[in-house]
């Protein structure tokens, strides 16, 4: 994986380096580029936050979430250059951050009809997880 | 999560596959039937098998009558949905006639019974 | 995992992301004792950081999903296993797949396992792969012969064949599947090969009669002996070659309490 | 001007039932053949199979065998011997009785056709012995 | 010959081992005083264990469950101590100790599992490696060679052999030692088992070493035939692939074999045995361990006549046609064809032989059918003295060998009378052998001079001494009365004679004259030859054929009777004739019909054995083609009759033969005899004189292989032969 981000930075970056200005593909099929990442990442990640926000303060899911969207926030509010945004959050290119968030945002809003954070729904049976199985008879 | 509609309804340990009481069950079956009775013609015609549809009927009947027994509620939704599937691959045409002629059975020869003739076959 | 720390290490590096929630996590959930490096030659060797970091993930889905996540394990060394109630199949799926720590976007395999011992006798697992990250991850859940399993064919749609799979093989039955129904047996097959009490020989065979000039179906008659070889070595008596590693090592989530 | 026309189509026609013997051996030729043509004779071979020749033919169609006549129609490309083999598949333009380099070892096989589909087609039998070898009343009662 | 009282040390020091095994028998009781009480601590891995006195340190180990990895050592062979394979530490020695040979001293610490245990093994096994060739691949003992399984256990996982070009592997010429034993002596690593089992169990001084060190080799100094009746023994004895199965060789591997356990039937002892089958073909025959019967060792005949269960085998029912012909049929019309002759023939004539190799529950259901049809004509083809022409076979005591197999080995004197056990029951002859070498026994023999492999006290072959020892008159006799546990075997060939009734008169009375020190110690004992032979008697069949062929039967059933006791001769002459067996043979050439049955290996059958112990075989593999279990055809024909036999299944008929003989299905156990002073008194009654000579029937090896319808079927059995005579020819 570290070679397979390794190459497509070095594809990207030849790809910027000849075009002087403006990016012309993400490398990505599918996945075309985005002229203003900064717009559409401060509006999911805004969405984001408010959709989790509608959970329990102590909500594990909602903390974290909040905390990286947070951080991600702050890098999108400090660096306006888009390869320096990428860069500071180092998780792929703009347009890619931008379909995290929107995952996020969809599964955040999910979270809220699930409410994963309620102790747990049901325990196993005793035995449903014992591996192998027939050392049941030895522990008996 | 429909499927999980009908089990706030009712306090029930298991989760249901799709009817929650006897009488839902008894309605799928009878629908499962009578979807199964009215393709009877278009089974005949279509996989040209050397039965009537009288026939077919009858053979439906029996297939439904072998687990006339049944009371789990979930069983009968299983065969229920088994059954269907099955009507499905009949009324796409994915079986072929040798698969139809299954139900009947005819070339299997049944094992003796008495100890003369399963003495003279050489089966034990 | 290692490209999580990877990741962090490299914003440390820069400077630029000082309090990351990625290096919160990470901090906080550092495991403290770091096994020893395994020497002996018989035994698999594995990187003892992915480990770590493994355990840490783990750590994390059971903190953020307790609802479901009845137990984390690791396996044969470094495998992460996330044990779970079978009604969280598609939440806890989903999470893998959309959060931004986890980014499992790619279903490899659903498989199926037969128990019959156990009082539910199959157990389903998901083996999903995060490309972003570089690592795998095993969800586990179980069910029985008439308990349907939520169709995570919204979630993932390499699923959807996947399921039809299991279906076919097992007879579990996948609720809210767009299109279940066999895959693998013929029409008309009965029964479910993978099942533990289906015979190996099955029950039917099928021959092209010549007379009726189609395909009939009648109950097996081996021909030939079915031939069983008696694998038992004299040696297996000798302690030697038992002592590999534990099959399953399991987490401590701390959901245990709130149980 | 006439071939263009196709006109010496129809002289050849006329040619070729001349040379099949009239219109009813021409029917027949073609109820056996598919063919009515007819060319010059360059031999026969050792069952009475009768090799022609036509140069007019384009290549490819301007040598052929016309079956023995007590063969009907059940006559099939493996009932050509070898000899003429070479002739008929254009590996050589010499017919085996006019080459002269053509040697004959005493380890030839003599040709015979492919028995493929007939009663007298090979059939392979099995060559693993009975696990149980049966008693033989008359070999154990001439002893 | 072995006698010498170093051997009797060494044997009587393996005692305590096997203590255990040998207390459940009565026999052990008159050695076990011999032993010291008082028993010594000892500590193996930190286990306390309290042994005897002279306990080896594998057999102490053995007590707390450590197996210690052997390849000299046998429990049933003395020690040699020459493999070094069972080296062990013990504390404050400074070498590894042979725990085979070292006796355990008090409070010995034993190491099985140390460093330097370890080590030891370690490096023995790769000098046992380093002259062995690497052909497991290609070796017959592959998958259940002990060299392989404990070099994965014990061996390095390392090689230190750099030699590829194997210059310095040894090589060992192979040698011919005849037609049942392959050698490939390339393989062998001297453990001696070979040779000691030789020399020790067999009784035969041929195999021996010749050589040292890298020079040493395996064999007979002179190449010749392993002239013994016990010759495949030597091929478990192996640990390695040196002394294969030679008709075995390349035909299985030991994981692809199914096994099922059984008894053999091809002499009257019933050793315990294991089938090895494969695809429903019997492949080959192990012994299984029985202390009561056979130990772990087997006849040659048991173990290699199984390829004659696949040669002339009756498959199909025949019918013979006007013109003499056979042709073969179909059930029905075969057993309808018997069924109308059946019919036809007056209810009284209708008459019953049965054979060698006949199980029980034929016996019984064709015993029931001509009973139930009206006829009480059934006999077996062996004679045995009766009295009255009924009452000599009523009490099993008659014809038993009463003091079980095991004991004949603690005998003090044994007289043998016109039987040699050496080829009648070979691990009978390796008791006696055992008695003679280990305890003391003296052994005398009437008879024709034979080699019965041990030095026997020769009376001669008149049967005027039988009378003389009978009367008192004879020197022997005053030794026998003396003698503590005295043994009289009589053959039951001799006892088939036309003077079997002298015998048997002579021989019980003076027995019952006999007073032996034990009250229970029997002293009469007949020496079976047919495995048939004691189901038949006891569920009430006549002994001997003169009998009912002077009824003139007209319809004859021949169950297996290959015996040439019913030929072309003496049969009558409108009779219809059944055969019903398993081979064709010489009973199959005077039938009308032929049915054909399953042979031991096919059926689930009950044999009882020459010392009155009801045993079973189990179905190996099915009976071929049409063949039927033979039970079963008796049970179909009695339908066709009209005279329906009341069971369907075996465990029906097992039923009934409970309520006939209730010790038939009383598997493996040995019933009680008494009745000793009825049984004389009974025969007494009608003494008759004798008629010649003492003789035997198997007089030489080349007697030994061929004796019934199987062994006469079997290609290797004839090699035997062959290969005895052409021995015997060249000197």
């Amino acid at each position: 994986m570290d070679g397979y981000v390794a190459r497509k930075e070095l594809c990207l970056n030849k790809i910027h380096n000849m075009s002087g200005i403006a990016k012309k593909a993400t490398g990505l099929t599918g996945l075309a580029v985005n002229a203003n990442p900064h717009y559409y990442l401060t509006a999911l990640y805004g969405k984001i936050l408010r959709a989790v926000s509608k959970m329990p303060q102590d909500a594990a899911y909602r903390r974290y979430t909040e905390q990286i969207v947070n951080d991600r926030m702050l890098a999108v509010n400090n660096h306006k250059d888009v390869k320096e945004l990428e860069k500071a959050i180092g998780n792929g290119q703009a347009e890619e951050l931008i379909l995290q968030a929107e995952k996020e945002l969809i599964l955040a809003r999910k979270m809220l009809g699930w409410k994963p954070w309620e102790p747990l729904v049901k325990n196993e049976p005793p035995t449903q997880w014992q591996w192998p199985p027939a050392e049941k008879k030895q522990i008996a | 999560m429909a499927a999980r509609e009908p089990a706030k309804r009712i306090i029930q340990q298991v989760r249901p596959i799709l009817s929650v009481d006897r009488e839902e069950a008894r309605q799928r079956v009878i629908n499962l039937y009578k979807a199964w009775h009215r393709t009877a013609p278009f089974i005949v015609e279509k996989f040209d098998i050397p039965k009537s549809v009288p026939q077919v009927r009858q053979k439906l009947k029996e297939e439904f009558i072998k687990n006339k027994d049944v009371s789990d509620v979930r069983v009968i939704d299983m065969l229920v949905i088994k059954g269907q599937m099955e009507l499905k691959e009949i009324t796409k045409i994915w079986k072929q006639k040798g698969h139809i002629m299954r139900y009947w059975q005819e070339s299997i020869e049944y094992k003796p019974n008495d100890f003369l003739s399963k003495f003279m076959s050489g089966h034990n | 995992m290692s490209s999580i720390l990877r990741s962090i290490s490299c914003g440390l590096r820069n400077g630029l992301v000082k309090n990351s929630g990625v290096f919160s996590f990470a901090r906080r959930f550092k495991s403290e004792e770091i096994p020893e490096e395994e020497t002996r030659p018989t035994v698999r060797k594995f990187d003892n950081v992915q480990r770590s970091n493994l355990t840490d993930f783990g750590k994390y889905v059971a903190e953020c999903l307790p609802k479901y996540v009845q137990k984390v394990q690791l396996t044969a060394g470094d495998e992460l296993e996330v044990l779970i109630a079978p009604d969280g199949v598609v939440p806890v799926l989903q999470f893998l797949k959309d959060h931004h720590q986890a980014q499992f976007e790619n279903l490899v395999d659903i498989a199926g396992m037969d128990v019959p011992s156990r009082p539910y006798r199959f157990e389903i697992i998901y083996n999903l792969l995060s490309l972003r990250y570089n690592s795998r991850i095993r969800v586990k859940t179980y069910t029985d012969e008439l308990t349907p399993i939520d169709s995570c064919n919204d979630v993932y749609k390499a699923a959807n064949w996947y399921e039809r799979e299991i279906w076919d093989m097992y007879g579990v039955f996948f609720a809210n599947h767009p299109d279940l129904r066999r895959i693998l047996t013929d029409y008309g097959f009965e029964g479910h090969p993978q099942r533990r009490d289906f015979p190996l020989s099955g029950y039917v065979e099928l021959r092209y009669d010549d007379e009726k000039k189609r395909v009939v179906c009648e109950p097996l008659e081996l021909a030939q002996e079915f031939r069983k070889f008696d694998l038992e070595a004299p040696w297996e008596q000798f302690p030697n070659f038992r002592h590999a590693n534990p099959a399953t090592e399991e987490i401590e989530t701390g959901n245990k309490e709130e149980k | 001007m006439a071939r263009y026309f196709g006109i010496d189509k129809i002289g050849k026609l006329f040619s070729y039932i001349q040379q099949n013997g009239g219109i009813r051996n021409t029917l027949w030729k073609m109820y056996r053949m598919d063919e009515g043509k007819a060319g010059t004779l360059i031999g026969t071979d050792k069952y009475g199979n009768k090799y022609y020749e036509d140069p007019t033919q384009f290549y490819g169609r301007n040598r052929w065998v016309e079956y023995v006549e007590h063969r009907n129609l059940e006559y099939d490309g493996s009932q050509i011997p070898a000899e003429w083999f070479g002739w008929m598949h254009y590996k050589t333009d010499l017919p085996p009785h006019r080459d002269g380099n053509r040697k004959h070892y005493k380890w030839m096989a003599d040709h015979s056709e492919n028995l493929s589909g007939t009663t007298d087609s090979y059939m392979p039998y099995s060559t693993t012995r009975p696990k149980v070898e049966a008693w033989d009343p008359k070999k154990s009662t001439a002893q | 010959m072995l006698r010498a009282p170093m051997f009797r040390a060494l044997v009587l020091a393996q005692l305590p081992s096997r203590a255990g095994i040998l207390f459940t028998t009565s026999r052990m009781q008159s050695n076990a005083p011999a032993k010291a009480p008082e028993k010594i601590e000892v500590f193996i891995d930190d286990q306390p264990v309290m042994v005897a006195p002279g306990t080896t340190v594998l057999q102490a180990a053995a007590q707390v469950g450590v197996e210690i990895p052997r390849f000299c050592y046998h429990e049933r062979l003395a020690v040699a101590g020459n493999c070094r394979m069972c080296l062990v530490e013990v504390e404050k020695s400074p070498k590894p100790v042979a725990a085979c040979a070292m006796p355990v001293m008090k409070g010995w610490r034993i190491k099985t599992n140390s460093d330097m245990t370890r080590k030891a093994r370690e490096g023995v096994m790769e000098f046992l490696l380093s002259n062995h060739p690497l052909d497991c691949p290609i070796c017959d003992q592959g998958g259940e060679c002990d060299l392989q399984d404990q070099a994965m256990a014990f061996g390095s996982d390392r090689s230190r052999f750099t030699d590829i070009n194997h210059a310095g592997k040894r090589a060992v010429e192979d040698k011919d030692i005849g037609p049942l034993v392959k050698t490939i002596m390339t393989r062998c690593i001297h453990c001696t088992r070979c040779i000691r089992f030789a020399s020790e169990v067999a009784g035969v001084d041929d195999l021996g070493t010749t050589g040292r060190g890298n020079e040493m080799q395996v064999g007979m100094y002179v190449e010749k035939l392993f002239l013994t009746e016990l010759s495949g023994n030597v091929i478990d004895l192996c640990p390695v692939g040196a002394l294969t199965n030679k008709p075995y060789s390349f035909v299985a591997r030991p994981w692809e074999i199914r096994k099922v356990d059984s008894i053999d039937v091809l002499d009257a002892l019933g050793s315990n045995i294991v089938v090895s089958t494969r695809t429903g073909e019997v492949l080959r025959i192990l012994p299984r361990e029985n202390e009561d019967i056979n130990e772990e060792w087997l006849s040659d005949k048991s173990r290699f006549a199984c390829d004659g269960l696949k040669r002339q085998r009756l498959i199909t029912p025949m019918l013979r046609k006007p013109d003499g012909e056979f042709e073969a049929v179909e059930w029905e019309s075969a057993l309808i064809t018997a069924a109308q002759a059946i019919r036809n023939a007056p209810k009284d004539k209708i008459a019953a032989v049965a054979g060698s190799l006949v199980d029980a529950e034929q016996l019984v259901a064709v015993k029931d059918l001509l009973n139930r049809l009206g006829s009480e004509l059934l006999c077996t083809e062996q004679k045995f003295p009766t009295a009255d022409g009924t009452s000599g076979t009523d009490l099993r005591s008659n014809y038993l060998l009463n003091s079980s197999i095991a004991s004949c080995e603690d005998a003090d004197l044994v007289l043998l009378v016109g039987t040699n056990p050496r080829y009648e029951a070979p691990l009978l002859n390796t008791r006696l052998r055992k008695g003679y070498v280990h305890k003391e026994q003296d052994i005398a023999y009437i008879g024709p001079e034979v080699d019965l492999s041990y030095r026997y006290e020769y009376l001669g072959n008149r049967s005027l001494t039988i009378e003389d020892i009978a009367k008192g008159k004879h020197p022997f006799a005053q030794r026998l009365k003396q003698a503590k546990r005295p043994l009289i075997i009589v053959g039951a060939n001799a006892l088939a004679r036309n003077d079997g009734k002298a015998y048997i008169a002579a021989l019980q009375s003076f027995a019952r004259q006999l007073k032996p020190e034990d009250k229970n110690w029997k002293v009469w004992n007949v020496l079976q030859t047919n495995a048939s032979q004691v189901a038949a008697l006891d569920v009430g069949y006549k002994p001997g054929v003169e009998e009912v062929l002077a009824a003139q039967p007209k319809v004859l059933f021949l169950l297996g009777a290959d015996g040439n006791a019913v030929n072309k001769e003496n049969i009558p002459k409108d009779c219809f004739v059944i055969y019903q067996g398993h081979h064709g043979d010489q009973g199959a050439q005077l039938a009308h019909a032929i049915l054909p049955g399953a042979a031991y290996t096919e059926k689930q059958g009950t044999y009882v054995n020459t010392e009155g112990r009801a045993q079973q075989t189990l179905v190996a593999v099915s009976p071929p083609g049409m063949a039927r279990e033979d039970w079963k055809i008796i049970r179909a024909l009695s339908e066709v009759v009209g005279t329906v036999l009341p069971y369907d299944t075996l465990d029906e008929l097992r039923n009934r033969m409970e309520d006939i003989a209730p010790h038939l299905v009383r598997y493996g156990h040995l019933e009680e005899n008494n009745f000793y002073a009825q049984a004389e008194q009974l025969i007494k009654t009608q003494a008759s004189s004798f008629q010649g000579d003492v003789d035997v029937n198997q007089k030489s090896l080349e007697d030994f292989f061929m004796t019934d319808s199987i062994t006469r079927a079997s290609p290797t059995m004839a090699k035997c032969v062959a290969a005895v005579k052409k021995a015997q020819a060249t000197g």
